[in-house]
C-alpha cells in the first residue's frame, strides 16, 4: 500500500511537470504577445513595452522564462499582468465564490442521479425507465447556454426575482431573511444548470451499472438464498454497482474550474471560470497558467484520491 | 410411496419470448424427486435443465421468461402459485441451490462469513453469536480447514474447490429438504470434482436430504445418482434407475450418447457419433425433437410428438419406434 | 445394435449446413436497429440535417446566393418568423427567395433562415472534422499501445528523440547555438548506433554504452502517460485558451477540438486491442504466419472499430455543442459568418423582444445533438455482439 | 506397436522448455518472485502419432502450446522441429516452420474472426501457402470444407451463423489450410456439447489417418486422452511428472498425482459406485511452490524428504518416466 502511494505520487509529480511544460509552451508559442494586446493604446509607447517585457522576463529565452515563472508561482510572487495583484490571492477569492455553486451542483448531481438511475434499472423497460431515458438524452443534448436563457425567462417572468449575479444590487439594508432568500435564488439557477448535464450522464451510468450487476451470478445466488427483493437490490447489487463510481468521485474536483465558464459568464457570477475567461480575453498569462496548473493539480489529486478509495472499497485488489 | 414424494414437476413449460421468436426452453417436463434420493437431470447445453431448476425456485426472469404451463408441487404445495413472500420463505430454507461457477456466484465484496450467515438470519431467528458458531460448523462440515479464520476471507482468496464448498455450506445453512445442484463441478478440475462429488454423497447420507443434481457429464451421473432423467431439447427423453439407463438404454439419444463416449477400451475403434447439431430452442423441429439426428427415425417421427413408453420398474423412454421393436423381439422369443 | 446404427449413420453421412438462413449484414443490422424507435427517429433527423447542411452550403454561398445570410435590411429588423417583408420599402433583390422570412429576421434585418442554413454547414463540418481528427489520433495511438505495448523504448531512443526535440525547440525560441549543438549530438548518436549495429554482439562495447541500450519504458506506458498529461487540462478551458490565442478561423476550431478530445478513443482502442490480442482467432492467424500489418488492419481493427464509431457519433454531438459554446462566448468563427452559436449569442440581447432569435437556434442545436446521441445509442445496440450471437 | 525412436521419426522435440512470469511488487516494481508456468518441460512427438498432455487447469499446458508455436517467447529451452532448432529463429526465418505447426483452439466462439466470412478465414491460410490464383483457392477451399464435413455454401457465411461443433470444424479447416504436419489441439472438445464431441474426435482421427498428421493433444479429460493418444505426459504445476505409453500409464501409474487423476475420472463404464468417505481435505494453492517436489502438500505420501531433494525424471520402466523419488524404490 505504502509503495503504491509512493509510486503514484512520484508518477503524478512527473505528469505535473510535463503538464506545466506543455501549458507553458502552448501559451508562449502561440502567435501574438501580451505586450501587443492593445497597440492602439497611447500609453503603450515602445519604451513602456520594452520595460514591460523586461519586468516580466519576456526578453529572455523560453526555458529561462519557464523557470522564472514557476519559481514565482511556488514562492507565491506571481502577479497578474492586468492589475498587478497576486494571482494566488485572486484565485483564492474567486474560488470562494465558486465554491457554493460547486457544492450545491455536486450535491444535487449525486443525490438525484442515484435514485433515478437505480429506479430506472429496477423498472427496466417500463414507462418510468423510458421517460427517464428520454429526459436524460434531452438534458445531455441541450446546449447549456440556451437552457440557461430558457430558465432565466421562466424564473424572471413567473417569480419576478432577479437571478443575474451573486446577489441583487443594493440589498444591504434589508432583513436577513430577504438576503438569504435572495442569495438562494441567485445560487439556485446556475447550480441547477451546472448539475443537469451531470445528473443525466450519471443516472444513465448508474442505470447501466445496476443492470450489469443485476445480471451477475451472485445476484441469482442471493435470490436463491431467499433474500427479499429490496435486500437483493440495495445490498448485493448496489454495493457492487457503486464501485466504479468511486473513481468518478475523484474526478468531480476538477469540475470546480473547467465546467463553469459558460454558466458563470451568463449569470455574471464572479467565480473561477469567469476569471479564467476574462484572463483569456486579456491575455493575462500568469493567471491563465496558474489556473491551468491548479486545475492539473486538482485532476491529479482527484485521481489519486479515487485510486486510494477504490483500493479500500474493493477487497479484490491486493497490493 | 405417495408420502415419500418431495417434489414433483408436472408438464412444466417455460418459454422465452423476444420480439421475433419464442424459444421453448422447457417444453413439458415431468419428473419427481423422493425424500433422501439423489436424482440426476442429464442433458446438453441448451436442453433446458438449468431453466427447469431455476423455475422450481421461481428465479426465471420474467420477462423475457414466461412460465407457460404446468405445476410444481413441493410437499403437495403448488410453488408456481405462491406469491413473492411465500416463495422467499421456501428459497434457501426448504429448497437450496448450488450454482455452476463458484467464483461468480459468490458476491465479491462480502466475506464468506457474511454470506453464509445472511442465509441463516433470513430464515432462522438466531442471535449473531450462534449464527457465527453455525457458520463455523457448516464450513467444517464441508471440509474447509481452519474455518474460524476462513470466515473473514473474501471469495477471491479461496481456491475454486474451496469456493464451491462455501457455496455448498451456504446451501446447507438452513437444513433444506432439497438441494438443487446445477453443474456444480463443471468448472472444477477432475480431482476437485471427485472431492466435491464425495462431499455431496456424504452430505446426503448424513443429513438425509434429497439432491437434484444437474449435469451434462454421464460419468458424474454413475457416481452419484439413484435415478436419472435424460433431457433433450426441453423434454424428458428417458428416465429410470441409473443401472437401467446405463445398461439398457431405450432411447436412441441416450444410446447414442453412451456409445459416443470416448474411453480407453474403445481405442482403435471408431466412435459412434450422433450426427447433426443440438436444435436451437427457438426453431425446434416438428414431431420428435430428436428425429433429424436419429438413426431409427420413421416418417411418423417427423409429424407425431412421441409419447412416453413404459418398460416397467420405473423405466420410461420417449420413443415408440424402439418400443415397438423391443416388444416384437420379446414376442418373437 | 451399435453396429447397425453406425452403418446407418455412415450411409446418410451429410455435410453440415449453416444453422441460420442467409441474411446479409445489412439485414441483420436493420432487424436490430428497427427495434429502437428513438434511434430510427435520430437517424432520420441525422440524414435530414446532413442534407440540409449540404443544400444550405449550395444555396448560401457563391457570388449571388439564393439565400443571402449576410444581406442587411435595417428597415426589416427583428421581424417574427413567417413575417412577410414590406415590399414597398425593400429593393427587389433584398426580398427573400421564398417570399417571407421563415424564421424571422435579426437585429440587422438579416434573414435568420439563411443564417441557420449557413450555420448548419459549419456545425456539420466542425463535428465531422474534429471527430475525424480525434478518432484518427485515437486509433493510431491506441492501436500502437495495444498491439506493440509490450515493446520497450530503449534509453538511446529517448535520448535521441529528446535531443532532436530540444534542438528544434531551442532554435525556435531563439537560442540557435544550443539547439544546433543538440542536433549535432543527435546526429552523432545515430552514426554511433549505425556503427555498433554492424558489429555482431554488444559484448565488445564499453559498459557505459551498454547503459544506452537498456530498456527504459514500454511503449504502452509512454502513450498512456501522454494521455494522462492531456487529461490534466480542463478541456473546454484549454480549447478556449488556444482558440483565443490563435487567429479566429473555423479550421482552427476544428483542429483544436480534435486535438483535445482523442484521449477517450485512445484508451478505448487500447483496451479493445489488448482484449483482442488475447483472443484465440488472433493467436490463430499469428500461428498461420500472417503479417503484423494484416493482423492489425484486417483482423483487429474491424473488431475494435465498431464501438469507436458509436462513440464518434456521440463525439460529433459533443463537438457541435462545444463549437456552439465557443461561438456563444464570442470566440471562433469570425462575425459576418453565421453559426448557430453566434446567432444565439447575438440574439440574447433581444431575448424578451425577439425570443425567436434565441429559441430557433437553441432548439435546432438541441434537436440535432439529440438525434446524434439517439442514433449513437441505436448503433451501440446494433454493434453489440451479444445481441447478434445466436448463443 | 513399440518402435525404436529414430531421429527421422521424431517430428517435434522439446527440451527443457521454461517460461517464468515475474511477480512485481514494491516501489520500484522489483521482481519479487516468479510464477513458474512452465518449468523445464521435455517431450517428443513421433510422426503420425498423438502425444497427450494432461493436467488440471493452470498447470501450464496451454502455455506449452503457445511456446511451441512461438506465440509466446520462451525463457529457456530448445524446440527442435524435424532437424531444425526453431527456438532461436527470427520471425522471418520462422515463416516456413509456422505453416508446419498449427493449432486448434478450445473455444470455438473465440477462435474465428467474427467479422470475416468462413471462406475469408480459411483463404487467408491458402494465400500464405502461396496459392495465388483465385480459382485454385476456391477449389482448395471447397476441398478443405468437405474434408471437415462442412457444406460448401457455408463459405460466405459469418461464424455466428454456426453451432459450436460446426465452428470447431471450420477452425480445423483453417488450421489445415496451410498443410501442416503437426497440429496442436488445445482442449478442442471440452467446450462442445456432449453429443458433438464424438464427431470432432472422429474427424480428428480421420484427418490423422488421411494426412499423416501428428498431434499434440492437450486435455484435462483422461477418457479422451486414453482413447486418442499413443503416449501420455501428465503435467502438474509446470512440470511433467509422469510420461509413458497410454497402456502403461493406465495399467500401472506410478506418480501419486497420476494415480489420483485416474481414480478421479468419472467413468460411466465402471458403474461401481465409489465408497463414501469423509470429505477429503482441500488444498490451498501457494503462488510460489516450495523446494523439492511440486506435488508436496497434496501428496498422500508426503514425507520431509520430498521438500529437500530436487527430483529427477527417472525411467522406471522402458519409456516410462516418473518424477518421484519413491517410485524406483517401490519398483525395484
Amino acid at each position: 500500500m505504502l509503495s503504491f502511494i509512493g509510486r503514484s505520487v512520484v508518477q503524478k509529480i512527473i505528469t505535473l511537470f510535463f503538464v506545466s511544460v506543455v501549458s507553458f509552451l502552448i501559451i508562449h508559442i502561440a502567435p501574438g504577445e501580451p505586450s501587443q494586446v492593445d497597440p492602439m493604446n497611447p500609453k503603450f509607447t515602445p519604451e513602456v513595452v520594452e520595460r514591460f517585457r523586461e519586468e516580466f522576463h519576456l526578453d529572455k529565452p523560453l526555458h529561462v522564462q519557464y523557470i522564472y515563472f514557476y519559481q514565482n508561482l511556488f514562492t507565491g510572487k506571481t502577479v497578474s499582468w492586468k492589475d498587478n495583484q497576486s494571482v494566488l490571492q485572486k484565485i483564492w477569492e474567486r474560488f470562494l465564490n465558486s465554491l457554493p455553486l460547486f457544492i450545491v451542483g455536486t450535491v444535487l448531481t449525486w443525490t438525484l442521479s442515484f435514485p433515478v438511475g437505480i429506479r430506472s434499472a429496477i423498472y427496466r423497460g417500463r414507462l418510468y425507465d423510458r421517460s427517464a431515458t428520454f429526459l436524460s438524452y434531452l438534458l445531455i443534448s441541450i446546449p447549456g447556454f440556451f437552457f440557461a436563457y430558457v430558465l432565466i425567462i421562466f424564473v424572471v417572468t413567473h417569480f419576478h426575482v432577479p437571478v443575474i449575479g451573486m446577489e441583487t444590487f443594493g440589498t444591504g439594508n434589508t432583513s436577513t431573511v430577504f438576503v438569504v432568500m435572495d442569495r438562494t435564488w441567485h445560487l439556485l439557477l446556475p447550480s441547477v444548470l451546472g448539475a443537469t448535464g451531470g445528473i443525466a450522464v450519471l443516472s444513465r451510468y448508474v442505470r447501466s451499472q445496476m443492470l450489469e450487476v443485476g445480471g451477475q451470478d451472485y445476484i441469482r445466488t442471493a435470490r436463491a438464498k431467499g433474500l427479499p427483493q429490496e435486500q437483493v437490490h440495495y445490498k448485493h447489487a448496489l454495493r457492487n454497482a457503486l464501485l466504479p463510481f468511486i473513481t468518478m468521485f475523484g474526478l468531480i474536483l476538477p469540475g470546480l474550474i473547467g465546467g463553469s465558464v459558460i454558466i458563470e459568464s451568463i449569470f455574471s457570477w464572479p467565480g473561477m471560470g469567469r476569471m479564467a475567461y476574462e484572463a483569456i480575453l486579456a491575455r493575462d498569462y500568469p493567471v491563465i497558467l496558474t489556473v491551468n496548473f491548479v486545475s492539473a493539480v486538482l485532476v491529479l489529486a482527484g485521481t489519486f484520491i479515487s485510486d486510494i478509495l477504490y483500493i479500500i472499497a474493493d477487497p479484490r485488489i491486493r497490493l | 410411496m405417495k408420502d415419500n414424494r418431495l417434489i414433483s414437476v408436472q408438464d412444466l413449460k417455460v418459454y422465452f419470448r423476444s420480439n421475433a421468436t419464442t424459444a421453448r426452453a422447457v417444453d413439458g417436463v415431468t419428473f419427481e424427486v423422493d425424500r433422501e434420493e439423489t436424482v440426476c437431470l442429464v442433458g446438453e447445453s441448451g436442453c433446458g435443465k438449468t431453466v427447469t431448476a431455476l423455475s422450481i425456485l421461481g428465479l426465471v426472469p420474467v420477462p423475457p421468461g414466461d412460465i407457460a404451463g404446468g405445476r410444481i408441487l413441493f410437499k403437495g404445495q403448488g410453488l408456481l402459485d405462491l406469491d413473492d413472500n411465500n416463495m422467499q420463505s421456501i428459497r434457501g430454507n426448504h429448497i437450496a441451490m448450488v450454482f455452476q461457477e463458484p467464483l461468480t456466484s459468490l458476491n465479491p465484496v462480502f466475506t464468506i462469513g457474511d454470506q453464509i450467515s445472511e442465509a441463516i438470519s433470513i430464515h432462522k431467528n438466531i442471535d449473531t453469536g450462534t449464527q457465527r458458531e453455525r457458520c463455523v460448523q457448516l464450513l467444517r462440515d464441508v471440509g474447509i480447514a481452519a474455518p474460524e479464520q476462513r470466515l473473514n476471507d473474501y471469495p477471491h482468496q479461496l481456491s475454486g474447490g474451496q469456493r464451491q464448498r462455501v457455496m455448498i455450506a451456504m446451501a446447507l445453512a438452513c437444513d433444506p429438504e432439497l438441494i438443487i445442484a446445477d453443474e456444480p463441478t463443471t468448472a472444477l478440475d477432475v480431482t476437485v470434482q471427485d472431492q466435491i462429488l464425495r462431499l455431496f454423497k456424504y452430505i446426503q447420507k448424513t443429513r438425509a436430504m434429497s439432491i437434484l443434481y444437474i449435469t451434462h457429464d454421464l460419468g458424474v451421473v454413475t457416481h452419484i445418482a439413484d435415478r436419472v432423467y435424460v433431457m433433450y431439447s426441453g423434454v424428458i427423453a428417458e428416465q429410470g434407475f441409473t443401472s437401467q439407463i446405463f445398461n439398457h438404454a431405450k432411447h436412441p439419444y441416450t444410446r447414442g450418447l453412451l456409445a459416443s463416449l470416448p474411453s480407453r477400451s474403445k481405442r482403435g475403434k471408431r466412435l459412434y457419433s450422433i450426427p447433426g447439431s443440438v436444435p436451437d430452442p427457438a426453431h425446434k423441429p416438428e414431431g420428435c425433437p430428436f428425429h433429424p439426428r436419429c438413426p431409427h427415425a420413421i416418417p411418423s417421427c417427423w409429424s407425431e410428438y412421441p409419447q412416453m413408453c413404459d418398460y416397467g420398474e420405473g423405466h420410461l423412454a420417449r420413443c415408440p419406434v424402439l418400443f415397438e421393436k423391443t416388444k416384437k423381439t420379446i414376442d418373437d422369443k | 445394435m451399435k453396429n447397425s446404427a453406425q452403418k446407418e449413420f455412415k450411409e446418410d453421412f451429410q455435410l453440415e449446413e449453416p444453422l441460420a438462413p442467409k441474411k446479409t449484414r445489412f439485414q441483420e443490422f436493420w432487424l436490430i436497429f428497427r427495434q429502437n424507435r428513438l434511434a430510427i427517429i435520430g437517424f432520420f433527423i441525422f440524414v435530414l440535417f446532413f442534407l440540409s447542411a449540404i443544400v444550405g452550403l449550395v444555396l448560401t454561398s457563391g457570388q449571388d446566393p439564393l439565400f443571402d445570410p449576410a444581406r442587411i435590411r435595417l428597415q426589416e429588423k427583428l421581424l417574427p418568423p413567417l413575417a412577410k417583408p414590406n415590399l414597398d420599402s425593400l429593393a427587389p433583390e433584398d426580398v427573400p427567395a421564398i417570399g417571407f422570412y421563415l424564421m424571422g429576421t435579426d437585429d440587422l434585418g438579416r434573414d435568420v433562415f439563411a443564417r441557420m442554413l449557413q450555420g448548419a454547414w459549419v456545425s456539420l463540418t466542425v463535428g465531422f472534422v474534429a471527430v475525424g481528427i480525434s478518432v484518427l489520433i485515437g486509433i493510431f495511438l491506441g492501436g500502437i499501445a495495444g498491439y506493440f505495448g509490450q515493446h520497450y523504448m530503449r534509453i538511446n531512443h529517448i535520448v535521441l528523440a529528446s535531443l532532436f526535440i530540444f534542438g528544434v525547440g531551442l532554435i525556435a525560441v531563439q537560442s540557435p547555438h544550443l539547439g544546433a549543438a543538440c542536433l549535432v549530438l543527435g546526429f552523432l548518436l545515430i552514426c554511433y548506433q549505425a556503427l555498433t549495429k554492424r558489429k555482431p554482439r554488444k559484448k565488445s562495447m564499453p559498459s557505459w554504452t551498454r547503459f544506452l541500450f537498456k530498456n527504459a519504458i514500454s511503449v504502452d506506458t509512454l502513450i498512456m502517460r501522454v494521455v494522462d498529461i492531456m487529461l490534466c487540462f480542463p478541456s473546454f478551458f484549454l480549447i478556449l485558451t488556444v482558440v483565443a490565442l490563435l487567429p479566429a478561423s473555423i479550421y482552427n476550431i476544428m483542429i483544436v477540438i480534435g486535438l483535445t478530445s482523442w484521449m477517450g478513443t485512445t484508451r478505448f482502442v487500447r483496451a479493445e486491442f489488448l482484449s483482442l490480442r488475447e483472443q484465440d482467432f488472433v493467436a490463430a492467424v499469428r500461428a498461420l504466419g500472417v503479417s503484423n500489418y494484416r493482423i492489425i488492419f484486417r483482423h483487429m481493427m474491424p473488431n475494435a472499430i465498431a464501438p469507436v464509431l458509436v462513440s464518434a457519433t456521440i463525439g460529433i454531438a459533443t463537438a457541435i455543442l462545444t463549437e456552439a459554446g465557443l461561438s456563444f462566448l464570442g470566440f471562433g468563427v469570425p462575425p459576418p459568418h453565421a453559426t448557430w452559436g453566434n446567432i444565439l449569442s447575438d440574439g440574447k440581447r433581444f431575448i424578451f423582444d425577439a425570443p425567436w432569435l434565441t429559441f430557433i437556434p437553441g432548439i435546432v442545436i438541441l434537436i440535432v445533438v439529440l438525434s446524434f446521441n439517439l442514433f449513437g445509442e441505436g448503433l451501440r445496440d446494433v454493434m453489440n455482439p451479444k445481441l447478434r450471437e445466436r448463443h | 506397436m513399440e518402435t525404436r525412436h529414430t531421429p527421422q521419426n521424431i517430428i517435434l522435440k522439446v527440451e527443457d522448455l521454461k517460461k517464468y512470469f515475474p511477480i512485481r511488487r514494491g516501489f520500484f516494481q522489483n521482481i519479487r518472485g516468479w510464477i513458474k508456468a512452465v518449468d523445464g518441460v521435455s517431450f517428443e512427438i513421433e510422426r503420425g502419432k498423438t502425444l497427450g498432455l494432461v493436467g488440471e487447469s493452470g498447470c501450464g499446458k496451454t502455455t506449452v502450446a503457445w511456446l511451441i508455436l512461438k506465440l509466446l517467447k520462451m525463457d529457456e529451452g530448445r524446440i527442435i522441429f524435424r532437424d531444425t532448432e526453431i527456438s532461436e529463429l527470427s520471425e522471418k526465418e520462422m515463416k516456413p516452420y509456422r505453416q508446419e505447426m498449427q493449432m486448434v483452439f478450445q473455444d470455438p466462439y473465440g477462435s474465428l474472426n467474427p467479422r470475416m466470412t468462413v471462406g475469408q478465414s480459411i483463404e487467408e491460410g491458402l494465400s500464405i501457402l502461396g496459392i495465388k490464383s483465385r480459382k485454385k483457392r476456391k477449389e482448395h477451399l471447397k476441398k478443405l470444407l468437405e474434408m471437415v464435413g462442412m457444406s460448401t455454401n457455408s463459405s460466405d457465411r459469418y461464424p455466428h451463423e454456426f453451432s459450436g461443433g460446426q465452428r470447431q470444424r471450420i477452425g480445423i479447416a483453417r488450421a489445415l489450410s496451410v498443410e501442416p504436419s503437426l497440429v496442436i489441439c488445445d482442449e478442442p472438445i471440452s467446450a462442445l456439447d456432449v453429443s458433438i464431441q464424438a464427431q470432432i474426435i472422429n474427424l480428428l482421427k480421420d484427418l490423422q489417418d488421411q494426412l499423416e498428421l501428428s498431434y499434440l493433444f492437450i486435455s484435462h479429460d483422461l477418457n479422451v486422452i486414453g482413447y486418442l493418444c499413443t503416449t501420455i505426459s501428465v503435467m502438474y504445476k509446470g512440470l511433467i511428472v509422469e510420461s509413458a505409453s497410454a497402456e502403461a500409464l493406465f495399467s500401472h501409474p506410478y506418480h501419486p498425482y497420476t494415480i489420483s487423476l485416474l481414480s478421479a475420472i468419472p467413468d460411466p463404464e465402471s458403474s461401481v459406485k465409489k465408497e463414501v468417505k469423509l470429505p477429503a481435505r482441500d488444498f490451498s494453492d501457494t503462488l510460489i511452490p516450495p523446494d523439492g517436489c511440486n506435488y508436496q502438500g497434496r501428496c498422500p505420501m508426503d514425507e520431509p524428504r520430498c521438500g529437500q531433494e530436487d527430483l529427477i525424471f527417472t525411467e522406471v520402466e522402458k519409456d516410462h518416466f516418473v518424477r518421484c523419488w519413491k517410485v524406483p524404490k517401490n519398483n525395484v
